[in-house]
């Protein structure tokens, strides 16, 4: 039951339509175009992905839609919303979460109050609610420690819930950021480079989470990643970005197989078959 | 034998503590000199300074202390007007007498305490002193009034502007600064309006430090202030050669002028490796006071040590003579009766007698 | 290819605390002995060299610091709860109040040490938890202090007889143009506030809520002139300040002013970062003072206010009287009950606060604005709340201060106030309440007690010359002792276990290979804004397009 | 079996195996490592010679890192030698092993952030004095990264986050080690960059007989250039061998390099 | 007020604050440069400035009678100066600051402030055993005179015209901003310019890290604090020169100042430290000048805004400063990668 309060969205299905409009971003650092008038629409509970060559402006995109940046020039729309100018926090509330390339979880507090921190935006009680301990506030602590309950399950950390997070091995660090992300109770889920430092073996697993959080929760995932396996088995729509703008976009067997791609990003390695394979079993 | 104690009360950590310092040492020197004749009456009497970093609350704290020390039977302090007001206020209700060697603002007696008491003029009899040398003496249609922005600084300077715009003075200028180094705006201004006085409420080391720009930047208007110029230490820092025009008005008499002085200034260089300068002298005084008091009391006590409330009485009541600064008694609400307000005036850095001026606080 | 043995497990020892009851008993009964034998003058009389002993000022100040270790104990020591209570409430409320009957002085110190107990819990809700380093803390004390102060004392008919006299055309009239505006402006910012929740906001939209602000601004202005103007008759009837028994009203209002005080500080200033933050308040804690110093006709300026009334309650004093304790140590009584029973409010809040969601949000900025943020945090708003709850602290203790001094000045607010309760705070633990408590305990103890106590005893010993007297030397030895007890536990004398955690694992960026370990190997380490100006200027965060 | 071969294929060959029967170049043995009172390292013990690549891997929180800083003097060893050269390192701060040739490309990449790009290499060649080598040398770190030579006057914490990497390892190049330790090179380099990095890695070992310590996730591609490896778990050394044998262990392909 | 008069006026005030900005932008490249390498607020900078002013008045003193040349004079209590201030910021550094590398920053702030006690008293103790409060400086002849007032000298004619138009130069005046000058300049160069000064900043940045490029850390971090110190000493002997007389609690105001003028700048920043530090100067007497503008203009207002807020005005400076630029005049951004 409180699953669903913290994950509406997992009751309803698809309805088909773009949850993410994001047209003609640009964003500029003095005389660096890093983001180039880039279009995306982003269909409801899908998995989508943005790749490109390192400082193509995979990054710099997820912080234009997240409020970190403020774009040159261009709209990001979340549900019809228009996002740009809002604070990152005012996004989050919108229904926007992300993890980070280097991990950013709180330093001096537990993986459990990590996640509680995500919950925040979601509760209802207020500063005299908390002097007075009023039924609210109480209702309130419930529903963070039930969120965080919640999805260190999820995730598969319960046992580190007392743990100092940055005390975690850095894979599970990972995990804790998407939980605590997931807290917020998105619409939409930004994940950046979420496979980095793990082994093959442990992507895999990072691979079932993330389908998880699509299909357990119905939240849409967009991810940045250069983990092609990881990539082209999971995402059902991908984005290619070289020196800020898109140089393709499609189904992943149809970017894997566009030479612009494999000019500039996936490189002599990229032997067209070898990526796809697992692609077809799932 | 019974001990009796006299605290003192002043900064002796800080910036002030060269001040809170002198007042410590002047009293000390009291002390010494008096223990002889205590020890004859059966007392062993003792000092107990205190630091009050000049800081109010910490003054507060300390009267406090004292009040439950049984063993001192008076006070002298403090260096601050606002440590003096709250200090005197907390020792009220112990019958703790206090005789202050320094504090000159008005509030400091308007309170009508019984046991607040002090030997310096009043900001309201010291002021119109000062005005008075400007236009009597100095006879300036124009003047220039500074002040540190501490309590005595400005109580002072205001008192001195009221009495200068009664007298049909143009102020041409009157601020505060709390500046230490720097008073090259406030030369610029003076040069700007040409004053014929400069009237500076505070202390010597910083008016010595503004007399210098002042007189570096070839000014050589006459500056004049109060009590806290009485320092040997003025000339020094403003340097012999521009130590000129500059006056003061304060209760002790020039240390040269009397041998009792004299002895006093080398006894205290002797004691402490240090020149006595007035605060110092005033110290001496407002202990000599106190303990002289503190005799009276145990004699009329029968030989036997007074209780507080007797030494707070016959203090208030006592007339004390041969002090460097003359005679002492006290008004009903504490201030100096009448006292002789001494001019001093420096002239390439020595210090000498100009005039003196007889000043009564507003009651009597 | 070889297989390593697998290494034996690290064996732990469990820490168990033994139970301390009879010693903390114990301990209270002896201490409470002590206090009350060596401020009873006759007992002491008749104690011969050990009165002596107990007479001599180290020994009497360490008296004191033991008897109100009692209370440290009953917190720390793992004892029954009934004797926890006894002791706790027995030295608080009875051996506390009966030894200050015979010296004044230990209610003086009491209080002093609570009042500094609730700014160093104030401050370290700004610096322990949110991370804001901020230097002019005293500003919001000095605010709460004269808040009570300019109408409980003649300073009151002083302004009403200056409106009086200056009354321009001020008039009923200028007060009704007053609300008018003072509601439309006031009116239009909530508008706004609430379009900005909906909808992104746009320059014209920021334009016209800061329009109304400065219009809130000229209401407030008007109406507080023209009320000024229209009771500047009753100068006569408040010629000794107002009725106490607005007291009360004050206490609230008091922490009311301080708080806007922190917000309009903080709203211009809490976007900066870390050290830009803390010169700043630096700063606005001396702007404060000076205005303090130069707004003569509210506060006296430099001559201070006095005298300053306290409540009145009758009920009170009678039942002081019956106790036996003296006419003018009622007030101070009464300053010191009220004064536990606020700092005991005070902690509740900072308790709740801190097991609450905003107490998370603040520690959250505090770790990593950026990724607070990302999570919903909302940077400004959080802030400001820290801001302003550790400023209400002060300014409730402000008032509590005017009315224990009965005078107040600028030079009670100086920059040397600030740093001495934020010193409270780092050694006492940072983040910790029981450590910025025993922080602020040690601090004013040494200040009042201990310092003085060394210079009275060696006042008179011979064999100490008097250019080292102690007392000469209070900011040497208070120096010292700082630096000596930073060193010997940085975390603080009570640390918080957070904040162990992290001083341990992560804070540090240092290289301790030296020390075989190497605790600081990640970067970070900022403690006190563990925010980064990651953004450039141009591109700020969520600004407009 | 599939990605290995395709990997294999893909990696550049390294050098023949040096000789492994003198004394190695650097020696841990017995070595225990804390965080405060984290046992990170429980007895491990590791040889790698002069010429060597040798791979080092294990999964999340297996003491890699930890390993690479106990030998690079970051942290120091509670007991266990530590031989680097024939002298003993062990507590040996980090300034004065990176004196000896050792070079360091640390986990997390650590770029100065507000340096520009050349100033961090600059940086990295401090204990270099000539000044035309230290400009060679940036030329080369250049040569290998050309975005680095675009972003030349670019503030280091502005890279992207692949930039920094390439930054990293290029700063660590300049010193032309004659030990190198990578702690995962490749992590967010994109395809085409991991396999310049390999690429480097081999030549440097080939060209310069540099020796060199590599903690990889990639394992496929770093058993391929490696001479031998060591799987760590939990802080204990599992199993060492020829790195071509570990590929095959069973343990390990299932463990780490994601076969089912 | 005419324009002849109002115009040496404005100039003798601006003249008087950019020397005087002088001085606080050389104290503040003290805090500045340990600021930059340790993030750590030195309140103790204060103290070792002081520490200078007062081994210059012992120098000045001991040669008052001697036959010396006063620029040699000047050259013997500067270099005194550096030294001392400059070995005792490395042995605060050692002792107060080095144990607590690994704690949080607030940590060393604290036995900042309380190395700063210690050493006020310190400082009043030792020139009290000479019975010395008030260190009032005795320059070599000549230094306080007007700037190129003898007549026949090559510089007179610019000399005369100061004169003429009613501007207070003194030699000394000059003198200072020459030596701030020159090791302004002399700084500059090693911090940016050469390998030490590479090596600093990337410690300031990261410790650990430099230790991986081979940088002995500590070894830079006493380096700083020496260089540091030594400015301090610089500006110590320039302050007692300037104003006269010094006492060992006279560093707290300006050393305020003069950290607020670092800040204003951009911590961190060189030219930042200088350009605020003039401002500063300049600001805090405009501003005690406003008054004199005020009752010209007629403003009451205006009028009431006197020297006794000269105090304050670098702060209020400060405030609307950063509000528009967050980091300082010339403070570069903190970046870090999101
Ligand atoms: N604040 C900034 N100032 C200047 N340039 C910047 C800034 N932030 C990013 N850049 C540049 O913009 C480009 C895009 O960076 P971004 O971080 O978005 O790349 P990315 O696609 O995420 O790369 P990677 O895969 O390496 O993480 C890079 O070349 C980077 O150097
Ligand atoms: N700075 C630190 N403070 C405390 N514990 C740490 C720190 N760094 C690592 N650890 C702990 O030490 C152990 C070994 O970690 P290490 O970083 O060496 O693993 P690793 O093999 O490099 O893992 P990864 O693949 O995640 O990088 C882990 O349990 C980890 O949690
Ligand atoms: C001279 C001063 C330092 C003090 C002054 N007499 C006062 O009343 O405050
Ligand atoms: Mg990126
Ligand atoms: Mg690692």
């Amino acid at each position: 039951m409180i699953k669903t309060t913290v994950h509406p969205g997992a009751a309803a299905p698809a309805s088909g339509g773009s949850i993410l409009e994001v047209d003609a971003l640009t964003k500029e650092f003095g005389g660096l175009t890093a983001v180039n008038s880039v279009t995306m629409h982003v269909p409801d509970r899908s998995i989508v992905s943005v790749i490109g060559p390192n400082g193509a402006g995979k990054t710099t995109f997820f912080n234009m839609i997240t409020g970190i940046y403020a774009p040159t020039r261009g709209s990001i729309r979340l549900a019809g919303r228009e996002l740009v100018g809002m604070r990152p926090d005012q996004v989050t509330e919108a229904g926007i979460a992300r993890t980070f390339q280097n991990i950013r979880l709180f330093s001096s507090m537990t993986s459990e109050e990590n996640i509680m921190v995500g919950r925040n935006s979601r509760l209802k009680s207020t500063f005299v609610d908390a002097v007075l301990r009023t039924r609210r506030f109480h209702e309130s602590e419930h529903e963070a420690r039930e969120a965080a309950r919640i999805m260190l399950d999820f995730v598969g950390l319960s046992k580190w819930r007392n743990e100092i997070a940055t005390n975690l091995p850095y894979g599970d660090q990972r995990k804790l950021e998407i939980a605590r992300a997931l807290a917020t109770t998105p619409k939409l889920i930004l994940l950046d480079e979420p496979a980095a430092g793990m082994n093959p073996r442990e992507t895999e697993d990072l691979k079932a989470l993330i389908r998880r959080v699509r299909d357990e929760l119905g939240v849409t995932v967009c991810l940045i990643e250069h983990d092609m396996r990881l990539v082209m088995t999971l995402s059902e729509y991908i984005t290619v970005l070289d020196y800020g703008t898109k140089i393709s976009e499609g189904l992943p067997h149809q970017v894997r197989n566009d030479p612009a791609v494999m000019e500039a990003y996936l490189g002599r390695g990229a032997a067209a078959g070898e990526y796809g394979k697992e692609e077809a079993s799932q | 034998q019974t001990t009796i104690k006299i605290a003192t009360i002043s900064p002796l950590s800080g910036g002030q503590s060269n001040l809170g310092t002198q007042i410590r040492n002047g009293v000390q020197l009291a002390v010494n000199e008096y223990a002889a004749q205590f020890k004859k009456a059966g007392f062993n009497l003792q000092l107990v300074p205190y630091d009050d970093q000049a800081d109010p609350a910490t003054g507060t704290a300390a009267a406090r202390k004292i009040a439950a020390d049984n063993q001192i039977l008076a006070v002298v302090g403090t260096l601050n007007s606002g440590v003096a007001i709250p200090a005197s206020a907390a020792l009220a209700p112990s019958n703790l007498v206090m005789v202050s060697p320094a504090n000159t603002a008005n509030q400091v007696t308007d309170r009508g305490l019984a046991n607040m008491n002090r030997i310096v003029a009043r900001d309201d009899s010291q002021g119109p002193a000062g005005a008075n040398f400007i236009t009597d003496t100095l006879k300036a249609k124009k003047a220039y009034v500074l002040n540190d922005k501490t309590a005595y600084g400005e109580g002072l300077a205001g008192e001195v502007e009221k009495a200068l715009k009664a007298k049909g003075v143009t102020i041409s200028g009157s601020e505060g600064t709390e500046e230490k180094s720097d008073f090259s705006s406030i030369v610029a201004k003076i040069k700007l309006t040409k004053p014929d006085a400069i009237y500076f409420g505070g202390i010597y080391n910083q008016i010595g430090v503004f007399i210098k720009q002042l007189r570096g930047a070839g000014i050589n208007t006459p500056v004049v202030g109060g009590d806290g110029l009485d320092s040997s230490e003025l000339p020094v820092i403003i340097g012999k050669a521009g130590a000129n025009n500059v006056y003061y008005t304060t209760v002790a008499a020039p240390l040269e002028a009397l041998p009792a002085a004299k002895t006093f200034a080398a006894s205290f260089q002797k004691t402490f490796n240090t020149p006595a300068q007035g605060f110092g002298a005033f110290g001496y005084d407002a202990a000599k006071v106190t303990l002289q008091g503190i005799l009276d009391a145990a004699r009329a006590n029968g030989g036997k040590a007074p209780s507080r409330k007797q030494v707070l009485d016959t203090i208030r009541k006592g007339t004390y003579k041969g002090l460097l600064s003359g005679e002492v008694s006290f008004n009903s609400v504490g201030d100096r009766k009448a006292a002789t307000l001494y001019v001093i005036k420096l002239t390439a850095g020595k210090a000498a007698l100009e005039t003196s001026l007889s000043v009564k606080p507003p009651k009597n | 290819m070889t297989v390593a043995s697998p290494a034996k497990p690290a064996v732990r020892r469990p820490l168990v605390k033994p139970d301390r009851t009879i010693w903390l008993v114990l301990f209270f009964v002896v201490t409470s002995i002590l206090l009350l034998v060596s401020h009873e003058t006759d007992i002491m009389k008749n104690l011969g060299p050990l009165g002596d002993v107990l007479r001599n000022k180290v020994v009497e100040a360490l008296v004191v610091s033991l008897f109100l270790a009692n209370v440290l104990f009953a917190y720390l020591w793992k004892a029954a709860n009934w004797a926890k209570l006894l002791v706790g409430i027995g030295s608080l409320l009875f051996v506390l109040p009966l030894a200050g009957q015979a010296d004044t002085s230990l209610l003086d110190l009491s209080i002093q040490i609570m009042i500094f107990a609730a700014l160093a819990l104030g401050l370290n809700i700004v610096v322990g938890l949110a991370g804001l380093l901020d230097l002019g803390y005293v500003a919001f004390f000095a605010v709460g202090a004269y808040t009570w102060s300019i109408f409980a004392s003649p300073r009151f008919s002083e302004v009403l007889k200056y409106y009086g006299a200056n009354a321009g055309s001020t008039g009923s009239g200028t007060l009704a143009i007053g609300l008018v505006l003072t509601a439309v402006a006031a009116g239009s910012m909530l508008y706004i506030r609430g379009l900005h929740t909906r909808t992104a906001p746009t320059r014209l939209s920021n334009l016209s809520f800061l329009l109304a602000g400065f219009g809130l601004f000229a209401g407030i202005t008007l109406v507080g002139r023209s009320v000024l103007v229209l009771f500047s008759g009753s100068a006569e009837a408040v010629a000794n300040g107002i009725n106490p028994g607005f007291f009360w009203l004050f206490l609230a209002l008091s922490v009311m002013t301080a708080a806007l005080v922190g917000v309009l500080i903080g709203l211009p200033v809490l976007k900066l970062k870390g050290d830009y933050l803390a010169i700043i308040t630096l700063g606005l804690g001396e702007v404060i003072r000076v205005l303090a110093n130069n707004l003569g006709l509210y506060t006296a300026g430099s001559q201070g206010i006095t005298p300053i009334g306290s409540a009145s309650v009758p009920w009170f004093n009678s039942l002081a009287g019956a106790l036996g304790f003296r006419p003018e140590q009622y007030y101070l009584l009464f300053l010191y009950v009220l004064v536990l029973i606020v700092i005991a409010v005070i902690l509740l809040v900072n308790v709740r606060l801190d097991n609450s969601r905003i107490g998370r949000a603040w520690i959250a900025i505090r770790d990593d604005e950026i990724a607070a943020q990302a999570m919903g945090v909302p940077l400004m708003q959080t802030k400001l709340i820290a801001f302003a709850t550790g400023a209400s602290f002060a300014g409730v203790m402000g008032m509590i201060f005017a009315a224990k001094q009965t005078f107040i000045s600028p030079e009670s607010f100086n920059l040397l106030q600030s740093i001495t309760v934020l010193s409270m705070v780092v050694l006492g633990g940072m983040g910790s309440f029981s450590g910025v408590i025993l922080g602020a305990a040690v601090v004013t103890l040494l200040n009042l007690r201990i310092l003085p106590g060394l210079g009275e005893a060696s006042a008179n010993v011979s064999w100490i010359p008097q250019e080292v007297n102690p007392a000469n030397f209070n900011r040497f030895i208070f120096g010292s002792i700082l630096v000596a007890m930073m060193l010997l536990r940085p975390e603080g004398l009570l640390p918080n276990a957070r904040r162990t955690r992290e001083l341990h694992h992560e804070d540090d960026q240092e290289d301790k290979s030296g020390e075989g370990n190497a605790s600081g190997l990640k970067a970070g380490g900022d403690v006190y804004s563990a925010g980064l100006a990651t953004i450039k200027e141009d591109d700020k965060t969520g600004g407009s397009r | 079996m599939s990605h290995l071969s395709t990997h294999l294929t893909t990696a550049p060959t390294p050098a023949a195996a040096p000789d492994t029967t003198g004394t190695p170049m650097l020696a841990l043995t017995d070595i225990h490592s804390y965080y405060d009172h984290i046992h990170a390292l429980k007895g491990i013990t590791l040889n790698a010679y002069e010429g060597e690549i040798v791979a080092l891997i294990g999964g999340n929180g297996a003491g890699k890192t930890t390993t690479l800083r106990t030998v690079s003097g970051m942290m120091k060893p509670r007991t266990g030698t530590l031989s680097y050269l024939g002298e003993n390192i062990a507590g040996k701060p980090a300034h004065q092993t990176m004196q000896m040739g050792m070079s360091h490309v640390p986990e997390g990449r650590r770029i100065f952030a507000q340096l520009t790009v050349r100033e961090n290499l600059e940086v990295g060649a401090y204990t270099i004095t000539d000044k035309r080598l230290i400009e060679e040398r940036v030329q080369e770190g250049f040569a290998y990264f050309p975005r680095l030579k675009e972003r030349e006057n670019q503030l280091g914490g502005t890279m992207s986050g692949g930039e920094q990497q390439m930054l990293a390892i290029a700063r660590a190049l300049m010193v032309n080690p004659r030990l190198l330790l990578l702690d995962e090179p490749s992590m967010g380099l994109s395809p085409l960059f991991v396999e310049a990095i390999f690429d480097i890695i081999v030549k440097l070992n080939k060209e310069h007989n540099t020796t060199v310590l590599l903690v990889e996730q990639n394992a496929n591609m770093a058993l391929a250039i490696a001479h031998r490896a060591y799987v760590l778990q939990t802080g204990e050394m599992k199993l060492s061998g020829k790195a071509s044998d570990i590929a095959k262990d069973e343990s390990v392909r299932k463990a780490y390099l994601g076969d089912e | 007020m005419e324009l002849s008069v109002l115009l040496p006026f404005i100039v003798n005030v601006i003249i008087g604050g950019l020397v005087l900005g002088f001085v606080y932008a050389i104290i503040a490249l003290g805090y500045t440069m340990v600021y930059g390498v340790l993030q750590l607020i030195n309140f103790a900078h204060s103290e070792v400035f002081i520490t200078g002013a007062v081994v210059g008045f012992e120098i000045f003193r001991i040669l008052e009678n001697s036959a010396m040349n006063g620029y040699l004079k000047l050259l013997l209590a500067l270099v005194a100066a550096m030294i001392v201030s400059g070995l005792l910021n490395v042995l605060i550094e050692r002792l107060a600051y080095r144990p607590l590398r690994g704690a949080p920053r607030l940590v060393p702030l604290i036995t900042a402030i309380g190395v700063s006690l210690i050493l006020q008293d310190t400082l009043r103790f030792l020139e009290g055993l000479q019975g010395r409060f008030d260190l009032t400086y005795t320059l070599p002849a000549g230094f306080g005179n007007k700037f190129c007032a003898a007549e026949g000298s090559t510089c007179a004619p610019l000399g005369n015209f100061l004169r003429t138009i009613g501007v207070d130069v003194q030699l000394k005046d000059v003198i200072l901003v020459v030596v701030a000058l020159v090791s302004l300049s002399v700084l500059n160069y090693v911090v940016n310019r050469t390998r030490l000064g590479k090596a600093i900043r990337a410690v300031s940045q990261d410790r650990v890290t430099a230790g991986l490029m081979g940088i002995d850390s500590n070894r830079m971090i006493s380096a700083t604090f020496l260089i540091g110190g030594a400015l301090g000493g610089v500006s110590g002997v320039l302050f007692g020169m300037k104003f006269g007389t010094i006492n060992a609690y006279s560093g707290f105001d300006p050393g305020i100042i003069a950290f607020t003028a670092a800040v204003l700048g951009g911590i961190g920043s060189i030219p930042g430290a200088v350009l605020g530090g003039l401002l500063l100067g300049v600001i805090q007497n405009l501003i005690g000048v406003t008054n004199i503008f005020g009752n010209l203009l007629g403003l009451a207002n205006l009028g009431t805004i006197d020297a006794s807020y000269s105090k304050i005005g670098p702060f209020i400076v400060l405030v609307l400063i950063l509000i528009f630029k967050p980091t300082g005049l010339l403070g570069k951004s903190n970046v870090e990668k999101v």
